[in-house]
């Protein structure tokens, strides 16, 4: 059924815009050039065949060792045809960065902020890209590979005998 | 492996032959087991090692070979023309099952308690090709589980699935036939030849090879699960050859080391002296930095370590010297050097090291620092040598002495108006200086060897430094730094960088891809 | 002496109204508030031990009980809590997590309450049943009958909190800091 | 508000110039900022709102959220998928059966195993996870009902929770953090009495919710701060992506279990209750509702459920009996493969949804073919529902915002992870 969607990309732009799409366990998913991210979703969302009009998901992954080393993933919902995709853009680590889709999904907003705070992943054109889940003081992105398990930075000086 | 490496269709192929419908090419000679792991066909062994011979006792790599009556070992058989392999046949995988059943038949069911647990071979292959339940659950034969069979090594006889690996490394690594079977049936049991112990200088590479916890080592058995261990690749440090080594540590403590294969270097195996190095690492460290014995902030003790240099230079730089170590990585030595040529204005450096020992023709050399090639490279054609220093320290030639690593041997320390260390070790030096700073070693830094093929390895940091220790090359900048100069290297990579520049016969070396521990339970099985 | 003897009775007559009036402020930020409402609802009826009042302001409230998780982020909140409750003052770790940090052992989860406010009963659990919650609550009228205060001690003892001293980036961009 | 205008205005009050008396709505007031949370009596969760009210009415309002944030996805990424079970539990910790069963079904279906679960653990799944759902929405609306001073009604709903989580307990071992479902299954078969137990439960359970129902619904203090309070259009849950009985109070009947039914949802018969006004007052409505429904699929489901085993036979996955465990080395290697190096799951990426308490409850799995996984990452339902607050809450006055945050039911656990 969601076979449509994918029909649809590839009618609707080039090869260079959509890099690759699949299907796997009936989930289809589109990997989108960074460039077209805001632009894909837009078409999703207002095309009457694929109206994929409700925001459902967006995160990060963290694929260390493959350049570009992000993938920025967004989950989108169609309640009308009942059919779901997830787009995928790579973002590199030198300049992670890429268009927000605040504007087309409020919804967007916190999980923008949460994939920039988690991950460091910047939303150009996001309202507010603030961190959400941890604290301004904090250093790093916690949910890099890289970054360690049990990075604590606390916040205030621990009581005397008390064990870390 | 290093085979799978190499093309599958390499120029000098001139076997035709299918495995698993697959037409491929192969060389003469090479075995139908060695084939199918080039074009990926999975078939499952014991007692073959791509670095031994292959007796095929285990009938693991049985394969079917169209015309062939029965399956066939594949790890003794040669590959042929026209040959039809087949390795996933309902026979064979019946086969294989079965063998499979009569090994596990009377193996003791020890997992909780062996420390080969996590890492056997016998486990996966039992996970991976069968995983039925058991058809009896009667007794067992029972044999020894305790025989000190060696300096360094256990021996479970219950245990032992009778491969016979670990005789063949004896007899074709270590070239010393210690290892052999008596007895025949389910009665069959390793055990050393009358009059010997496995006491050869590569005994432990049997631990290694052995596909079960039959052989374990004194030095590791019981100390830490196997699966609990984080791996990173690394060089051993224990002589010049540099093996290539993996690092097994856990909680910040290096648990042991194992080989690490390098077809140029060392294939699978490494000296028993080279696995027990790492004690080394966790004994004994300067922790801190001291100025006069005293402990001190880094900053501190940076300070004095540079306004004491400092003085002695402007004094007269011809008594200022610096001793390196062939301990030492190749960015420190750099970066020392450099320090003593830039900030210095000395030429006198010395190259100090460890002794040197006992060597073989097979792995093991006399030299025991692991990156004499490096410190001469790097050091140049003005290195001047450990002899050299203690005699201008008696001749009171030098006066002053910045000294890192950790040199055997010095001249009278007293007669020194000026000592600065910085070592690794609590050590006599250190106790002696106006100024140490701690060091950090090979197994906690990102950094390289030379060693004597002139091969640059990489070491990759498996623990955190020891106490407040830094890398060489950061407390070389900081000192620079303090003593007026403005070098800008952020990370050891930029000095290797350097290095390569400057050095021409290092500028084809590679600082290589960043590699992460892996925790041994989500690597797969080794063996 | 008499006067002594005298005092003392007074301070047992003291410790004894303590023991009976505990005025509770619950410091509920996970799971285990599940099994804290538990707690005053029918069946665990917490009211028998005359510690049933919730206070929600800490200025009247002299028994603080720390229920789950407390976060890196949570835990300057937690102290001024603290702070802001009148001498003499207990605490009760309601759950591993506010023992130990139970089974959360990483970046942003606190090891315990106790790294930064003094508790006197620990509740393992995680999350504890009810009845350990009334056990804990009499163990700890025991002490206060008894006059012993563990918090107070440790409170001689510590600094009180300060912000942390070291550099922070706006932009949090720098892993500095984030030592392994 | 420095107006002249408006500074003369106050000037004349007083002097029966009436007409031009301003608003009650548009007294000029100072703004001030006020902070509520994270500890605050009327929040359940730990959130931390800084308002900026005129007087009583909020101007703007930022939600400042991840006081609870424990590390969910890190912890996951360092566990063997079935060590991931416990911190499922405490994700939604309301309803833990509920996110136990979203968890495994993801990894099912990666595994392709997802057709294979036997069909009782299918049916007892289904039967915990609506259990969860009626105990998810007794504790919602108990402590609202509790915010709003309704007290007696807290003891109503707690009671009915405490008989369904002994029921639990008698099933899994714990009244709250159960870790009850497993990969391939759940980890033991319904006690004896189970069923009859639940009926008589559900007996008492409808009782006590109808009378928290009469003494709310027709409250006259409770309907007048749940009646059009925190109006949200349909358009705006799918917009702020609001999924569960937040998105169904605005009429967008979009519920997992009906339109993409998993494990046997789709043998039931049962109807997804939506809202027509999008207030505060159609989310309770619709929990109370969608409670009842849920026990129709509880009647349903003990009626059609079929003997069997209830954990899938792959000794690749399921553990071994213990007596073999001890007694055969065959079965000792399967239990020490399966613990240590865990469940091997092949490469790939799922997103997996169900319907949580919340709403949609979505598990996005990045697996690389060893025993842990890469990524799992949970898309919480309350995240998004409590999102909206930022717009929902100005122009509303602060006493609204309690009931308001009530119905939103944020959840720590799950919002923060």
């Amino acid at each position: 059924m969601a076979k449509i969607i994918l029909d649809r990309l590839a009618q609707q732009f080039v090869a260079g815009e959509i890099l690759e799409t699949g299907s796997q366990h009936g989930n289809e998913w589109a990997r989108v050039a960074p460039a077209h991210w805001r632009a894909v979703a837009q078409f999703l969302r207002d095309d009457p065949v694929t109206a994929l009009n409700m925001f459902i998901d967006l995160t990060c992954v963290d694929r260390l060792g493959r350049t570009p080393r992000f993938d920025v993933v967004l989950h989108l919902y169609s309640v009308d045809n009942k059919h779901r995709v997830r787009l995928l853009a790579g973002v590199p680590e030198e300049d992670p960065s890429i268009d927000s889709v605040v504007s087309l999904w409020p919804g967007a907003n916190w999980f923008e902020r949460e994939a920039f705070d988690l991950y460091g992943v910047r939303f150009a054109g996001h309202p507010d890209l603030r961190r959400i889940l941890m604290y301004p003081e904090f250093v790093g992105h916690p949910l890099r590979k890289d970054f360690p398990k049990e990075g604590r930075q606390p916040l205030l000086r621990r009581l005397p005998g008390s064990v870390d | 492996m290093a085979d799978e490496r190499q093309a599958p269709s390499a120029p000098r192929a001139n076997v035709k032959m299918v495995i698993d419908g697959q037409a491929c090419e192969f060389p003469a000679g090479l075995t139908i087991l060695e084939a199918c792991q080039r074009v990926g066909s999975k078939v499952p062994f014991f007692c073959w090692h791509p670095g031994l011979s292959a007796p095929a006792v285990c009938r693991q790599c049985l394969v079917e070979i169209k015309g062939f009556p029965k399956p066939v070992p594949s790890c003794y058989t040669p590959v042929a023309d026209r040959m039809e392999v087949v390795t996933g046949s309902p026979k064979v995988l019946d086969v294989r099952r079965q063998m499979l059943e009569f090994t596990l038949l009377n193996h003791p069911i020890d997992c909780p308690i062996c420390d080969k647990a996590g890492e056997c071979m016998l486990q996966k292959h039992y996970f991976d090709w069968d995983a039925r339940v058991a058809r009896n659950d009667g007794g067992k034969v029972r044999k020894a589980k305790v025989v000190d069979v060696g300096r360094h090594i256990v021996l479970d006889q219950e245990r032992c699935i009778l491969c016979s690996r670990c005789i063949r490394v004896c007899n074709e690594v270590a070239r010393q036939p210690d290892l052999v079977m008596a007895f025949r049936g389910d009665r069959q049991l390793l055990t050393t030849a009358p009059g010997q112990r496995l006491d050869n200088p590569y005994s432990l590479n049997t631990v290694d090879v052995c596909p079960v916890g039959a052989l374990t080592a004194k030095d590791f058995r019981f100390s830490m699960r196997a699966w609990e261990l984080w791996a990173t690749p690394s060089v051993c440090p224990g002589c010049a050859t540099g093996c290539n080594i993996e690092i097994h540590a856990s909680r910040n403590l290096i648990r042991r080391l194992v080989p690490r294969l390098n077809s140029a270097v060392n294939k699978y195996w490494m000296c028993d002296d080279g696995r027990l190095t790492y004690k080394h690492v966790a004994d004994n460290r300067l922790a801190a930095p001291t100025v006069a014995g005293a402990p001190a902030r880094w900053d501190a003790a940076l300070a004095e370590a540079a306004r004491l240099l400092g003085q002695a230079r402007d004094k007269s730089p011809a008594t200022l010297g610096m001793v390196l170590s062939a301990q030492m990585i190749n960015e420190d030595l750099f970066a020392f050097s450099r320090l003593a040529t830039e900030c210095l204005r000395t030429d006198r450096v010395y190259l100090a090291g460890s002794p040197e020992g006992w060597c073989d023709n097979i792995l093991v050399s006399a030299d025991k620092n692991p990156n004499t090639t490096g410190a001469k490279l790097i050091g140049g054609p003005t290195l001047r040598t450990a002899a050299d220093l203690q005699r201008d320290i008696e001749g009171r030639v030098v006066t002053a002495l910045l000294l890192v690593g950790e040199p055997d041997a010095l001249g009278p320390l007293e007669s020194l108006q000026t000592l600065v260390a910085v070592s690794s070790h609590q050590n006599p030096p250190v106790a002696a200086a106006q100024v140490a700073l701690p060091l950090a070693m090979w197994a906690e830094v990102d950094g390289s060897f030379t060693n004597r093929q002139g091969k640059v390895q990489r070491l990759y940091s498996a623990i955190a430094p020891a106490g407040q220790a830094r890398p060489g090359w950061e407390t070389a900048v900081r000192l620079a730094r303090a003593l007026g100069a403005a070098w800008t290297y952020g990370e050891a990579k930029q000095v290797f960088g350097d290095v390569c520049a400057k050095v021409t016969l290092m500028s084809r070396a590679d600082w290589g891809k960043p590699e992460m521990p892996v925790q041994l339970r989500f690597a797969n099985s080794r063996g | 002496m008499p006067f002594s003897v005298y005092t003392s009775k007074l301070a047992q007559a003291v410790n004894w109204a303590r023991k009976f009036s505990l005025f509770e402020y619950p410091f509920v930020t996970a799971c285990c508030g599940m099994e804290f409402m538990a707690l005053w609802a029918p069946k665990y009826d917490i009211a028998r031990f005359g510690a049933e009042i919730p206070r929600f302001s800490p200025r009247q409230a002299d028994l603080m009980i720390v229920v789950g998780t407390i976060t890196e982020r949570q835990g300057p909140v937690l102290r001024r809590i603290y702070d802001q409750m009148c001498e003499p003052k207990w605490v009760i770790a309601f759950g591993v997590c506010a023992s130990t940090g139970g089974f959360y052992q990483n970046y942003s989860a606190m090891p315990g309450a106790d790294q930064v406010i003094p508790v006197d009963v620990y509740i393992p659990g995680c999350p504890p049943r009810p009845e350990q919650m009334l056990d804990a609550l009499v163990l700890l009228q025991e002490r206060i009958q008894k006059g012993e205060g563990h918090s107070q001690v440790v409170l001689r003892a510590e600094r009180g909190y300060v912000a942390p001293d070291a550099a922070i980036r706006p932009d949090g961009e720098t892993k500095e800091g984030a030592g392994r | 508000m420095d107006d002249p205008s408006q500074t003369a205005r106050r000037v004349v009050i007083g002097f029966g110039d009436a007409a031009n008396l301003p608003e009650a709505d548009d007294l000029p007031t100072e703004s001030m900022p006020l902070n509520m949370g994270p500890s605050h009596p009327a929040m359940h969760g730990t959130v931390r709102m800084v308002l900026e009210v005129e007087g009583e009415k909020i101007r703007s309002v930022d939600v400042q959220i991840g006081y609870l944030h424990r590390c969910f996805e890190k912890e996951a990424e360092n566990a063997t998928w079935t060590q991931i079970f416990p911190y499922t539990d405490r994700l939604n910790y309301v309803s833990p059966m509920l996110n136990n069963v979203g968890y495994a079904l993801a990894v099912e279906k990666l595994l392709d195993i997802d057709k294979k679960i036997p069909e009782r653990a299918q049916f007892i799944r289904v039967i915990v996870g609506e259990i969860s759902r009626i105990t998810d929405h007794l504790t919602c609306l108990a402590a609202s009902a509790m915010e709003l001073a309704a007290f007696t009604v807290f003891f109503y709903l707690m009671k009915a929770r405490e008989w369904l989580w002994e029921l639990l307990e008698e099933l899994s071992g714990a009244r709250l953090t159960h870790s009850y479902v497993r990969i391939g299954g759940v980890v033991a078969d319904l006690t004896d009495d189970f069923c009859p137990k639940l009926r008589d439960i559900l007996r008492r359970c409808r009782a006590s919710i109808a009378d928290a129902d009469k003494m709310l619904t027709s409250n006259r203090i409770f309907r007048d701060r749940m009646d059009g309070i925190g109006i949200i259009t349909r358009d705006d849950a799918l917009g702020w992506g609001l999924t569960g009985p937040v998105g169904r109070s605005t009429g967008l009947a979009y519920d997992v279990r009906k339109d993409h039914p998993y494990l046997v949802y789709d043998r039931f018969d049962f109807d997804v209750p939506v809202g027509s006004k999008g207030d505060n007052f159609d989310r309770y409505a619709v929990r109370l509702e969608e409670m009842r429904q849920s026990m129709r699929i509880l009647e349903q489901a003990m009626e059609l459920l079929p003997a069997g085993p209830v954990l899938i036979d792959d000794a690749r996955v399921a553990l071994p009996p213990k007596r073999e465990v001890y007694n055969t080395i065959e079965s000792m290697i399967a239990h020490f493969k399966l613990i240590m190096d865990g469940i091997v799951v092949p490469p790939g990426e799922i997103y997996s949804f169900t319907e949580g308490g919340n709403g949609e409850l979505g598990f996005y799995i990045v697996s690389n073919g060893t025993g842990q996984p890469w990524k799992c990452r949970v898309r919480p339902p309350c995240f998004a529902n409590l999102a909206v607050l930022n717009k929902l809450l100005p122009r509303l006055f602060i006493a609204d915002l309690v009931p308001t945050f009530g119905m939103i039911n944020m959840i720590g656990g799950e919002c923060d992870r």
